[in-house]
């Protein structure tokens, strides 16, 4: 019982499966769902302890600052929940959507990028962080290809091609921070940033901006994003958005918490965040594959989760947070419902998902229902999570952003409810009935029940939410704990 | 301060090879450069001039008179995984070659807008 | 509302009185013109002869309850207007129940009837019944504006809404709102004219091109019950503009001579006026007389 | 359990499970949903007496529900309605399919509407309030494919309504950390002038949407239009009342506390004058019944909204009284049109004509509207158009009573086109068949011509309640009787009396004409008119319907001329078409991605000061 | 119908007179004779004197006045016109072409005795008759109503089917409504 399992489980798993490959394919797609559930199970039991205090395992007996250490926080705590949780269900809906050989590969891929995303939430050593994330982005790369017909190659290179900007940019960062402090525990550094000039402070943040937020999907930065989303099966979207993303997002935040937390820098996030975010939304108006748009929309999710970290008062994190679980349900219930329906009109395009509202009735029902939560229109739990960005932006007095959050939502609204329009009533009778396989309809299910809940309940998340955002702001704990256990 | 330099000025070239250049192999080859420049900057970090191996093979020997260990062991790391990066950036060229009959990166954008 | 003889007296003799003087009106309207015409004319008695022969139509068509029930509701409003218009000043008889309604009362209960002829007019099936119906109705809009211009200036410089108070202001012939309010009364005098419907606002029921309009498919006891609610009406819209504007009347001499001279003013328009289009007599409405009655609300207000 | 937790338990799970039973047993749907909405009546009604508050925390927020007479008011309107709807929405709806969807999203909307008159506080307003948004918008699509676009209008319009409201409710959390109804009302006080003026204008405009004021009215026509008309009639009747019931909470327990507040009156009041002048006008030139009543609509509610605004104890009452009775003949306008549609299949009335003989109650229905609407006495449209004249003129609102009376005599003729080309013209041979509609369809609109015929001449049973919720709203009294009103002036009109004359009279000469001549007077077919000598064909059609105004129209045609629609319709062409070229950043090219980066990179060093700051 | 003499209620008497001072005419313009009226009802002449007034529909009027000649088409519609009228109701043929055809007598397609095919009350003599003549024959008319002789319309009724097979005989494409009252 470690959080040190988040990642070697996985990673274990990720090798082992090519060879039981060799045994058994049913084996090979069992074997992610135990992992995950036990990841799952894992991450529950440990969550109570890691809210109350951090947990700070020490790997290879190095003492920090000097060895790499995990630090299993409240923010991790909840963020490996999600990623285990959302992994599960994303695991049971590809159970029966990938049929497409090579199964071992894909689940071998993606118990890679679990590996990397737990890793990057749960790393305290910044040299770590940019190792997970290059696993996480291999994989990701190989994921976006996976698919062979497709233009699945072109995308991952793409992806690729500004993945290893990123990776380098983030590389530079981390040499300049050692060449000038010598030390790459986040912990240590956090304590010891002061000492760099400030000219070289400033490089330093701009390349960790660059790095890390073309992960985040920062606006000039995120031109690989629709691409990947769009060209990868739709599990591999799920993971993208519900996944990689959340991860990316929080170390970009957990670094800039630590190192630079400072009005300006917050006040850059929050412009980003709000370009971001309107051009992502307008840019998804106009698309003609639904995948595609569901990517501009989730870039748009991530603008806003940008802005309300930006805003960095408690509150604002807080619901920074709730909006990122919330939305990794929600997108990842889109991409699953828009995978089936994809996979059965046979056509990527919007215009050809007329009438299918009749055929598959459950999936476009789950489709609808995402659409409207994603919107954020109650009693879903993405209601409570947009209510709460807008409450506390409009408290730390920035009421041009509220406006234009409520502007990109009505875009929102209006492409969304576009496509449940041509599900549901652009085509009136059933042509031909199809059915999505249980475990793809099992996943899509648990994600709407839980939506649900939390609609009702937010109480449930949000209860948890005020640790984790102490603990992304509070920076002297995290040097405390970080340090000395 | 011949090695920052010289790192920089790899890191550009890379640079250069991939923002201008057109044929995918040689972009993939700038990504190489760019990693190269990073790699040798971080090895510039660490070294101590006239510095010896990190390992106390001599008595009295002091931590300032050796070169830094844990850039090398970065470097390593860094060089892994640029390789596997190359790997599969390779791959794809080969699919991408497959698919479009060339490498003109410019000929390559089915997925836009 | 109490129940006692001047009451009883009072609902019955009205409109009796009413029609005897509005129909002697109609008839004197048929020999002035003659008269203006260079003609002899038809005995000043003619319209009671012809709605006497309407009633006593043997045979009657129609299509339908509400062409039935159209007139009635026409007859309906003109003595509902009648019973709610203190005929005669201080009078026990003759005020009826003009305390329990005012004047916006008035405006409403006027349109009763024309709504309800309209719904008659409209069951007949008629496609001429229809285009008089949307004429009327279309030049209704036209004349009221103007009306209730007049009235609410009226309203506010009085501080009331009901007739009676409004014939108590004006107790000595200087104080006639004709004389303190001279706009609103060109206001209300040039509605008056679209409101009788005679030339140049007679497109409603233009014989010769609409076959004339609504009552087209009415005849015997449903024209004749049209034209009594008529004669009807016409007086007591006479009596509610001599209440308004000239004082009202104590006996009926000075009412029958009061409602004369205002009554001539549409006659005499008629008799030497062609017709004017439906959107040219909404137009005029909406220009001389919207002007006089915006004149006439701020001469009130400032 | 209290009253109000019951209304909104049963109804939201009342609607889910109307779904689930609509495809496990699709016979008990229909009666699940009567007794639905038959229950919360019952329980509305309990509420009354109850005076019950409901606390729910949720989130961090205390949502809160109790009853005011203010709230009652609403709350028995809409459970009324709702339960005359869906009575009427049985037989209406039968030859439909997907009918789980519409009863679950009825019952949503119906219970998104308890949830917002119950609520004192913003945040339970609103979330019901985007509850309701969601459900109508889900009817309003129902129906096929030409609803989607309309349907999305609304919804874009809707929302816009909605985050304005959100954005105020953001500001007063902002301002003074709590949400709560009595706190904000007992703080407004202490905002600056310009946050109250923002608030309040935030506010009357998210509320202002649902009760289509112009220029924000473009979405009804098409969503009351497309919509199923039992829905129609709840829409028109009770949802778009949601709208009035924020505006009036908003003037007088927030805006009368500001210094403007006369301000705000006079230019809302002015807003609803040219909304009610307006959208009559368009009202007259429809050739769909149901468009035309939802002009009719509009024009309505603008009465309404001008007399929140103006203030004065008789015109608050007038604009409640309006409210209820819009419900009331709006509602029997539209099931009428309904009963219309489920017989003969359309709404056009340029192609459906002289139904009068075979849909008599439902032309009785039409008729009692008709005449509601119009004011004229003696049913209940007179009292409130009495109360709002008076209130207008004593208020000295001079012109404004002008431009309200040329709207609500032009309304005359829209009535008259509504029940000419619908009951009353010619009887054309297509409609022969037609019989009347289902008793339950019948029997709902019956329930409402009976209400107004009472009300008009017994106003004073519904301003008792009315004037107990204005005392709510502030101190607001003003003298009737049960059958006697009075102006501040101290004139009256004494609805008995008239009542009396009118139906005295009325009687009198009817059976006068009745019996006179009763053998000899005869029933001719409508083909049977004077047509100079010549005889009609059996198929030739002499209705008289298309351009039925075009007099009217010449005479009005400049300002017709200009339609906010287009402009509307416009901008939004034109912001998709530029969002059409943003998107044009992503060129599809790998290496323009990377310059993308590159570009940033050199920009945040080149600017790392001016961005960043230099106390990072 | 009644006798002004023989009438026993006050109420006849006065239904008589009204009668026979209020003659509403819808004139069928059908030949020459159209153009006599104006100057019958103007200033010249005025045949208001004696309550005769033009209306507007049938369904308002009491005289049918045939002006001239009948061709076998307007018939149809005369026929129509006078069946729309509502009881009492009277014809007057106007000039000799109603008498006899006048003039038209051999010609194929006007009808000669316009008696044949609706009961005339009055025939006014004359090619034209001229706006005397005319006077004279609505007192004529005016007499007879006095003398209860107007009966046209009872003779429509009682010979309907005598009245429905010559107006057969002529009008070929025979379609017309029932003669319902």
């Amino acid at each position: 019982m470690s959080p040190v399992h988040f990642i070697a489980v996985p990673l274990f798993a990720a090798f082992l499966i090519p060879l039981i490959g060799k045994v058994s394919k049913e084996l090979v797609k069992i074997i992610p769902g135990i992992v995950l559930l036990y990841l799952s199970y894992l991450s529950i039991s440990l969550f109570p302890i890691g809210v109350n205090r951090p947990i700070v395992e020490i790997i290879a007996g190095f003492n920090p600052p000097f060895g790499i250490t995990l630090y299993y926080g409240p923010i991790a705590a909840f963020l490996t929940t999600l990623i285990t949780l959302v992994g599960f269900v994303i695991w049971l809906y590809s159970y029966k959507f990938i049929i497409r050989e090579p199964t071992e590969k894909y689940y071998m891929l993606f118990m890679m990028l679990i590996t990397g995303s737990t890793g990057i939430v749960l790393t305290g050593d910044i040299f770590n962080l940019f190792v997970f994330f290059e696993i996480t982005s291999i994989a990701a790369y190989s994921l976006t290809a996976f698919l062979r017909d497709r233009d699945g190659a072109e995308a991952a290179f793409k992806y690729l091609l500004i993945g290893s900007f990123a990776s380098t940019f983030f590389l530079l960062a981390i040499a300049i921070i050692y060449a000038n402090i010598h030390t790459l525990n986040l912990a240590d550094i956090a304590s010891k940033i002061k000492d760099i000039p400030l000219t070289t402070r400033l490089f330093i943040l701009i390349l960790i901006i660059i790095g890390l937020g073309i992960e985040s999907e920062m606006f000039p930065l995120n031109g690989w994003a629709p691409d990947a989303y769009s060209q990868a099966p739709s599990p591999v979207g799920a993971v993208f958005g519900g996944i990689v993303v959340k991860a990316a997002i929080y170390s970009l935040m957990r670094i800039i918490f630590l190192m630079f937390h400072t009005a300006d820098v917050l006040h850059f996030l929050v412009v980003m965040g709000v370009i971001t975010l309107l051009i992502a939304e307008m840019s998804a108006m106009k698309q003609q594959q639904i995948k595609r748009m569901l990517a501009f929309s989730s870039i748009g999710q991530m603008g806003l989760v940008i802005i309300a970290f930006g805003v960095g008062t408690e509150p604002s994190v807080r619901a920074a947070m709730f909006q990122m679980f919330n939305h990794a349900l929600i997108k990842s219930l889109l991409f699953f419902a828009a995978g089936y329906l994809v996979f059965h009109s046979g056509s990527k395009k919007i215009s050809a998902l007329d009438g299918l509202g009749h055929d598959k009735p459950i999936t476009s029902f789950f489709f609808a229902f995402g659409a409207l939560a994603i919107i954020g229109l109650p009693p879903f739990s993405g209601f409570w999570s947009k209510l709460y960005i807008l409450l506390s932006v409009a408290d730390a007095g920035l009421m041009v952003p509220v406006v234009l959050i409520l502007i990109s939502s009505i875009i929102e609204a209006v492409y969304y409810l576009r496509v449940v329009s041509r599900l549901y009533f652009y085509k009136e009778e059933a042509t031909d009935v199809r059915r999505t396989p249980v475990s793809g309809l099992v996943a899509m299910g648990i994600l709407t029940v839980v939506i649900l809940i939390v609609g009702f309940y937010p109480n449930l998340i949000l209860h948890w939410m005020t640790p984790a955002a102490n603990d992304l702001l509070d920076k002297a704990a995290y040097i405390k704990f970080g340090l000395f256990h | 301060m011949i090695y920052y330099i010289t790192s920089i000025l790899l890191v550009l070239i890379g640079m250069y090879a991939v923002l201008v250049k057109k044929n995918l192999i040689k972009i993939v080859i700038g990504l190489s450069i760019v990693d190269n420049g990073i790699h040798l900057l971080l090895i510039a970090i660490g070294y101590v001039k006239n510095g010896t191996a990190p390992i106390f093979s001599k008595a009295g020997l002091q931590p300032n008179q050796m070169v830094d260990p844990v850039p090398q062991a970065l470097v390593l790391t860094a060089i892994v995984i640029g390789l596997a990066v190359t790997a599969v950036a390779l791959s794809l060229i080969i699919r991408l070659y497959d698919h479009h009959k060339t490498l003109n990166i410019n000929k390559i954008r089915k997925l836009k807008w | 509302m109490e129940i006692n003889w001047s009451t009883i007296l009072g609902i019955i003799f009205t409109p009796i009185i009413a029609f005897i003087v509005g129909v002697t009106y109609g008839g004197l309207t048929r020999v002035i013109t003659a008269r203006v015409q260079n003609r002899y004319g038809p005995p000043i008695f003619q319209n009671l002869l012809d709605i006497i022969k309407l009633y006593s139509k043997e045979s009657n068509i129609n299509h339908g309850v509400m062409q039935h029930l159209g007139p009635v509701f026409a007859i309906t409003a003109s003595v509902t207007t009648l019973f709610f218009v203190p005929v005669i000043k201080d009078s026990t008889v003759f005020t009826n129940f003009s305390f329990h309604g005012d004047l916006i009362f008035l405006l409403y209960i006027m349109v009763f009837g024309s709504l309800g002829m309209a719904l008659g007019a409209g069951q007949t099936g008629n496609p001429n019944s229809a285009i008089g119906v949307s004429r009327g109705l279309s030049q209704l809009v036209g004349y009221e504006v103007p009306f209730v211009m007049a009235l609410v200036a009226i309203m506010i410089q009085f501080q009331t809404t009901n007739l009676n108070d409004l014939l108590a202001v004006q107790d000595h012939f200087t104080k006639w709102i004709i004389f303190q309010s001279p706009f609103a009364f060109l206001a209300a005098i040039l509605a008056f004219l679209g409101m009788m419907g005679y030339a140049p606002f007679d497109v409603v029921i233009a014989p010769a091109e609409i076959a004339s309009g609504p009552p087209s498919e009415f005849g015997g006891k449903y024209l004749g019950l049209m034209l009594t609610s008529r004669s009807i009406f016409t007086f007591a819209k006479l009596v509610l503009f001599t209440d308004i504007f000239l004082g009202g009347a104590s006996d009926f001499i000075t009412l029958l001579i009061k409602t004369f001279i205002l009554y001539m003013i549409p006659v005499l328009t008629g008799i030497v006026f062609p017709r004017y289009r439906t959107e040219q007599s909404i137009r005029f409405f909406w220009s001389w007389p919207l002007f006089f009655g915006i004149i006439a609300i701020l001469v009130v207000v400032f | 359990m209290n009253s109000i937790e019951y209304i909104l338990f049963i109804t939201f799970i009342g609607a889910g499970l109307t779904f689930i039973v609509h495809h496990a047993l699709p016979k008990l749907r229909d009666t699940l949903a009567i007794l639905v909405s038959a229950l919360d009546l019952y329980f509305v009604i309990q509420a009354i007496s109850e005076k019950s508050k409901v606390v729910l925390s949720i989130a961090d927020f205390h949502l809160i529900w109790k009853t005011t007479p203010y709230n009652n008011l609403f709350a028995v309107l809409i459970a009324v309605l709702g339960f005359l709807t869906i009575l009427y929405a049985h037989d209406f709806m039968s030859s439909k399919d997907r009918l789980g969807y519409f009863y679950m999203n009825f019952l949503f909307a119906l219970g998104g509407m308890y949830g917002i008159v119950y609520s004192q506080d913003f945040i339970s307003l609103f979330f019901f309030w985007e509850i309701m948004t969601w459900a109508s918008f889900l009817l309003v699509i129902y129906c096929c494919k030409d609803a989607q676009p309309i349907g999305l209008k609304y919804f874009v319009f809707s929302a816009i309504g909605a985050y304005s409201l959100l954005i105020a409710i953001v500001m007063l959390y902002s301002l003074s950390g709590n949400l709560e109804l009595t706190n904000l009302i007992s703080n407004f006080s202490n905002f600056s002038v310009s946050n109250q003026l923002i608030v309040v204008t935030l506010l009357l405009l998210g509320f202002g949407v649902k009760s289509a004021i112009m220029p924000l009215h473009v979405w009804a026509p098409g969503a009351y239009f497309i919509s199923p008309s039992p829905f129609t009639a709840l829409f028109s009747g009770a949802l778009s009342k949601m709208g009035i019931f924020g505006i009036g909470l908003v003037l007088f327990k927030f805006a009368a506390q500001s210094g403007y507040f006369s301000y705000v009156q006079i230019i809302l009041a002015w807003i609803g004058g040219i909304t009610a002048l307006l959208a009559t006008f368009y009202a007259i030139f429809q050739t769909d019944a149901k468009k035309l009543l939802a002009y009719s609509s509009i024009g309505q509610l603008g009465y309404i909204i001008i007399g929140l605004a103006i203030g004065t104890p008789l015109s608050i009452a007038s604009a409640l009284f309006l409210t209820i009775l819009h419900a009331a003949f709006k509602a029997m306008l539209f099931m009428a049109t309904g009963a219309v549609y489920f017989r003969t299949g359309t709404t056009d009335m340029n192609s459906v004509s002289g139904l009068i003989r075979k849909m008599p109650f439902s032309f009785i229905t039409a008729l009692f509207g008709i005449i509601t609407v119009s004011g004229v006495p003696p049913l209940g449209g007179f009292a409130a158009k009495w109360m709002l004249y008076e209130s207008l003129i004593q208020s000295r609102h001079y012109f404004l009573v002008i431009v309200v009376f040329a709207a609500s005599t032009a309304a005359f003729l829209y009535l008259y086109r509504f029940i000419f080309s619908l009951f009353l013209g010619q009887e054309e041979k297509e409609w022969e068949d037609v019989k009347e509609a289902p008793l339950l369809m019948v029997i709902p609109m019956l329930i409402l011509s009976a209400f107004v015929l009472v009300v008009g001449v017994f106003p004073g049973l519904i301003l008792d309640p009315i004037s107990q919720s204005m005392n709510y709203l502030g101190n607001f009294n003003f003298n009737y009787e049960t059958s006697v009103l009075f102006n501040e002036w101290g004139n009256q009109v004494d609805m008995q009396t008239v009542v009396n004359t009118i139906g005295a009279v009325f009687l009198i000469v009817g059976l006068i004409i009745t019996f006179k001549g009763f053998k000899k007077t005869r029933y001719v077919s409508t083909k049977d008119i004077h047509t100079s000598g010549e005889i009609p064909q059996e198929n030739e059609n002499l209705t008289y319907a298309v351009d039925f105004y075009k007099p009217f129209e010449r005479a009005i045609a400049p300002i017709l001329k200009s339609s906010i629609d287009k402009i509307y319709t416009g901008i939004a062409n034109n912001l998709e078409q530029a969002f059409d070229y943003l998107r044009y950043v992503y060129t599809g090219n790998g290496q323009t991605y990377a310059m993308y980066v590159v570009f940033f990179l050199s920009l945040l060093i080149l600017f790392a000061e001016l961005i960043f700051g230099i106390n990072l | 119908m009644y006798n002004d003499k023989e009438a026993s209620k006050i109420v006849d008497i006065i239904k008589n007179f009204a009668r026979k001072h209020s003659l509403w005419i819808v004139a069928y313009g059908t030949g020459c004779g159209a153009i006599e009226l104006p100057p019958t009802m103007t200033s010249r002449y005025d045949a208001e004197r004696f309550g005769i007034r033009g209306s507007a529909t049938p369904r308002q009027a009491d005289v049918l006045l045939i002006t001239g000649y009948l061709s076998v088409k307007t018939l149809k519609r005369v026929i129509r016109t006078y069946e729309q009228m509502q009881e009492p109701k009277y014809v007057i043929g106007f000039g000799s072409c109603t008498i006899n055809g006048g003039m038209y007598w051999d010609s194929y397609n006007t009808i000669k005795a316009l008696d044949r095919y609706l009961p005339v009350d009055v025939y006014i003599n004359g090619c034209m008759p001229r706006p005397e003549a005319v006077i004279s024959g609505f007192i004529k008319l005016q007499e007879l109503i006095a003398q209860g002789k107007a009966d046209g319309a009872k003779r429509y009724q009682e010979n309907l089917e005598w009245y429905r097979e010559n107006q057969r005989k002529v009008i070929k494409n025979w379609r017309m409504p029932e003669y319902n009252w």
